[in-house]
């Protein structure tokens, strides 16, 4: 496969906060590599040694979206951008969702949300009318429920204080709505993709996160031990199957 | 009329002398999808085991200032899955002896593994990794010992025909004893260094960075390190060189054969930027131009005229 | 309420865990023009050798990323116009106890330097720093085997009154043999680390930059090599650690002492910054609050728990 | 000495290219730290560890002129530099040239000119007339002709190559101009430096260079021997006596 683009240049378009420590930007630029929901870029930060991995939240022929919290000095960095600003990054990594006619259910939590909201646009395009399960803390750090519901009629909502929907997990939302039977894409905390599969009676398409070195399958900085033996988080995943995993050594 | 670029590590004649760390470079092929890998002076591929090895739990990489730490524990497929699967891959896109980088965890391994890699014709030389654990010895590193070093590279000159090359930890005291030792147990070339042991604490929960707490801390940072290591062996030994350590731009590699070496092995450059060892070659003819080299074989050992 | 940033090094008690280290700071006095230096845990004053020394010829200095190799050699005084002239100076500036930081090239010499320290009143504790060729062993440091420094902590200790607190040099295979060293010699506490032995070299000339060919590389780049040795130490004996090596900010600080130090020295971040160690200083008490911690104390060996 | 104030932050008002790698660059801010010509500043360079040292050319209330030649990665950033740009520095340091009324001859050599305009300047202002005898290796790298001329009518030049005013050195002219009895002050390589005091019947004040870790006196990187005893560079320094230098441990 030609990757001889890996390295790509973006231009910020608009950089704006959703939530208290979350925030959204829009860059501008070549994104000729992004091939499927679920795919990551690893952005250059200044005076850091290694990218930071952001996924794909959205993008189409000339721009794409990425939505980070702010979770250290990188991140940060990247919330005092302003429209205008260069970007350096590798795009286009990783395996990404793949899209399947009998997999409906979405399934979400926190800064795991936005590669989701891309996935929902593509099932929708494909003609897959999603149903969306959305996990957060509380009713500050709900973020994009109107962009989800403007591609489905099914988008629930819970918080683990109660402040907003159903109060609890995505675990009790798929329980009370009896959603535990459908296969299903999941991106969010590691405890929560492991409740969900303890939950879920059939199979998902799961996001997973690991600290990386290279981002691009060099350094085996990322990989875990499945069922298939070891992936790479940045290269066979991050997306993996719930039926390869193997709980007791992630 | 441009800079000759070629060098020798001793028999074995190079291009040019920029050749991607094992480990930092997988077993080579997925970065024919970013460059002609035939620009490359050799590739060291990713330090194989007899068996295959899964390595260490995740998190295995922490951030550090200008550098990483890497507690990868060398994954790998074992040797005979790499001479079956991996090699026939580089070959299709690599065609130039590589560099075969051995571990293990006692003389027998590494010695079998070796011999595997001896036979195969891809093979130009046997870079040997002791800085893993002696597991006969309690865990210290079969390259902190001279005497195990010395033992260990007899036993693999003996039992192979390519040339060896003995990949020493800096973690010592003394590296000129260590090095002395390979001479004389007949190595054919030395690289150094392997990575630094180094650690870091996260900010918010106090707890390693790394599952495994420390790891090998690699990259610019620790570049003076190697390099006053390299200029220490090359003035007691008389074997040729692979400076490796914080190698990321052409003027670090002329630097690097200042200080002694004949070639150098870029490490955590690659994991930072997949093109860091074309843009490596594609400055340095034009840094010897600035800097008046006509041969690069003219400027190893500089500073010790 | 803020953070207690009190902490102990024994029975010496520091209002904070901030001290510049040894070679970095003159002898103190000439900061007084920057800031008041009241304002520190403690400060450890040059190198002093029981004869005046100038050092190494220049260039004695060489950048790196990151960090700085020194080959300054030692210039100082002598024991004794440090006590006549120097401290005094410092006196008038400075209010609490200091750090006698000693450096010798023989057991006498260490012996009859610490001894005139140990009656100056100032003086809070005597850091012995072993990093120094041993002349009488053909120049290979004190610091680097074990018996040798276990011998040199107990001839101190038999001499003196004072804490007496062994500073490491970090160019050694086994960190925890040469601490457990000290431990058995009756050392009051640990001091480490101290410089990486680094190289330089002229991309111009192909000459090594500083004079002395190698000399003592420091700063940001050798924290995950420093972190790492205090982590190691700090499981192997129970005496209270000075944490040093690449600390330049408040982060650094607390990372430090989550690895085992009980307070930590700031070295080549003075040279970069005169206000270093009071910016670190103005920033503890916000990152404190922001990390949730109440008291510095409590997070001492953090990593370890 | 209260010197709370030596961090400072200047801002660019000019950087202009005066010979092939040499430029000179004005820049506006707190002058009040510098006492003397020949003191210096050490300037932060981004991504790089050292600071470095220029001298002070010359200065007012309001700006100060630095002359640099591009000598590497430091300086060459520095050359990049244009109006309105920032530079942060550690100002006034050094013990600097003192003005005295029986010195009147100024010998200064390629880079090392600079310090020695603003030292002219102190001394036509102090009611002395210098005589100035200036080196460079040929015409293309004279700068500063015109300002020392304005200062003083006895300015001769030497160039290496004899491609300006006398062929030769510093040295030469001093011998044919018969100014080997006058006391002087002089900067430039220390090749040229030896000469002087060698050639000389009197003494200089020299300003010396030296690779420094603080440029402020804290770290002893920059020591010399003297027969003063040891002498750092940055502080009690960069001007010595030439009666004190030992010219064979130099
Ligand atoms: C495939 C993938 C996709 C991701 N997508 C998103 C996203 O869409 N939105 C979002 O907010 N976050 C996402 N993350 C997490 C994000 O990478 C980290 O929050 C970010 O790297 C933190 O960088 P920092 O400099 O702010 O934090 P620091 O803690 O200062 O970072 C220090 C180092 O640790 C690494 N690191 C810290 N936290 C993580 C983490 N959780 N995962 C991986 N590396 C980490 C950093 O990359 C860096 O190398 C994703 C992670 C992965 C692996
Ligand atoms: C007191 C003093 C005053 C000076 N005044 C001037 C001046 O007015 N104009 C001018 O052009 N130059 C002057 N210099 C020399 C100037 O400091 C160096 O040319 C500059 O530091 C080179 O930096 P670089 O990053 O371009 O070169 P690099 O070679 O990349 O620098 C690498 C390191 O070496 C140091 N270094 C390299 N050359 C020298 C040198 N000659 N002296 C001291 N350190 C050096 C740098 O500071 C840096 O730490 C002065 C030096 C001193 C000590
Ligand atoms: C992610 C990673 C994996 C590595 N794996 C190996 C290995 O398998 N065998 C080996 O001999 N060295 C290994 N190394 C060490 C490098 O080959 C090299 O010696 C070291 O990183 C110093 O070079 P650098 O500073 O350019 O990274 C690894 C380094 C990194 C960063
Ligand atoms: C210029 C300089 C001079 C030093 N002189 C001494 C010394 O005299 N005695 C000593 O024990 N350590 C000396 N050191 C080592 C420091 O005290 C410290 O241990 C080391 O630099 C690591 O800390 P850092 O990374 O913060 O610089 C010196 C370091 C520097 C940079
Ligand atoms: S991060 Fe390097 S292989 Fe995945
Ligand atoms: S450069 Fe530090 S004392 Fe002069």
């Amino acid at each position: 496969m030609d990757r001889t683009n890996i390295k790509q240049k973006y231009e910020v378009v608009s950089n704006r906060k959703l939530s208290s420590d979350l925030y959204e930007m829009t860059l501008s630029g070549d994104t000729s590599m992004i091939a499927k929901p679920g795919q990551f870029i690893n952005i250059t930060i200044p005076n850091h040694f290694l990218k930071r991995p952001i996924s794909i939240a959205d993008w189409d022929d000339e721009k794409m979206v990425i939505i980070y919290r702010i979770a250290g000095k990188g991140t940060k960095w990247l919330s005092l951008l302003t429209s205008g600003d260069k970007l350096e990054c590798l795009s286009g990594l990783g395996n990404g969702f793949t899209v399947e006619n009998n997999r409906r259910l979405i399934i979400g939590g926190g800064a795991g949300v936005p590669p989701l909201y891309g996935l929902a646009k593509r099932m929708v395009t494909a003609g897959i009318k999603p149903i969306v399960i959305l996990g957060f803390r509380n009713a500050d750090e709900i973020f994009y429920l109107a962009e989800f519901k403007a591609l489905s009629d099914e988008v629930y909502v819970a918080t683990d204080d109660g402040s907003f929907g159903q109060k609890g997990t995505v675990c009790d939302l798929l329980t009370v709505r009896g959603l535990t039977d459908i296969p299903y894409y999941a991106c969010g905390p590691l405890a929560m993709l492991k409740s969900v599969c303890h939950i879920s009676q059939t199979n998902g398409q799961l996001s997973l996160e690991e600290r990386m070195g290279c981002g691009f399958g060099a350094c085996m900085g990322c990989s875990i031990k499945t069922k298939n033996g070891p992936k790479r988080i940045c290269k066979e995943g991050p997306v993996l199957s719930s039926e390869e995993l193997l709980w007791d050594v992630i | 009329m441009g800079c000759d670029l070629r060098v020798n590590l001793g028999k074995i004649k190079l291009d040019n002398p920029v050749i991607p760390a094992s480990g930092t470079f997988g077993f080579g092929y997925e970065f024919a999808d970013f460059y002609d890998l035939d620009i490359l002076g050799s590739i060291a591929i990713k330090g194989t085991t007899l068996n295959a090895r899964f390595g260490n739990p995740t998190p295995r990489i922490a951030e550090c200032d200008r550098g990483m730490i890497n507690a990868v524990g060398l994954q790998n497929p074992g040797v005979e899955k790499v001479l079956e699967e991996e090699l026939p891959k580089l070959k299709q896109v690599f065609h130039k002896p590589i560099i075969a980088n051995i571990a293990g965890s006692s003389f027998a391994d590494y010695i079998a593994c070796a011999v595997a890699f001896d036979k195969a014709e891809m093979v130009g030389i046997l870079e040997i990794n002791i800085s893993c654990p002696n597991v006969s010895k309690g865990g210290l590193s079969f390259g902190s010992d001279p005497q195990t070093v010395k033992e260990l590279t007899q036993k693999i000159k003996q039992a192979v025909k390519k040339p060896v090359f003995m990949k020493l930890s800096p973690n010592v005291t003394d590296i000129v004893a260590i090095a002395k030792a390979c001479e004389e147990g007949g190595a054919d070339g030395i690289s150094l260094i392997n990575t630094l042991l180094g650690a870091r604490f996260d900010l918010r929960t106090g707890k390693p960075i790394v599952h495994n707490i420390m790891g090998g801390f690699s990259g610019p940072a620790i570049k003076p390190v190697a390099l006053r290591m390299v200029y220490q062996v090359y003035e007691a030994v008389s074997l040729p060189i692979i400076g490796i350590g914080g190698i990321s731009e052409a003027e670090d590699v002329i630097e690097m054969m200042y200080a002694g070496a004949s070639a150098v092995e870029i490490g955590a450059a690659n994991c930072t930027d997949p093109f860091a060892c074309k843009k490596i070659l594609d400055d340095l003819p034009e840094l010897c131009r600035r800097l008046g080299i006509g041969s690069l074989k003219s400027i190893i050992g500089k500073a010790h005229q």
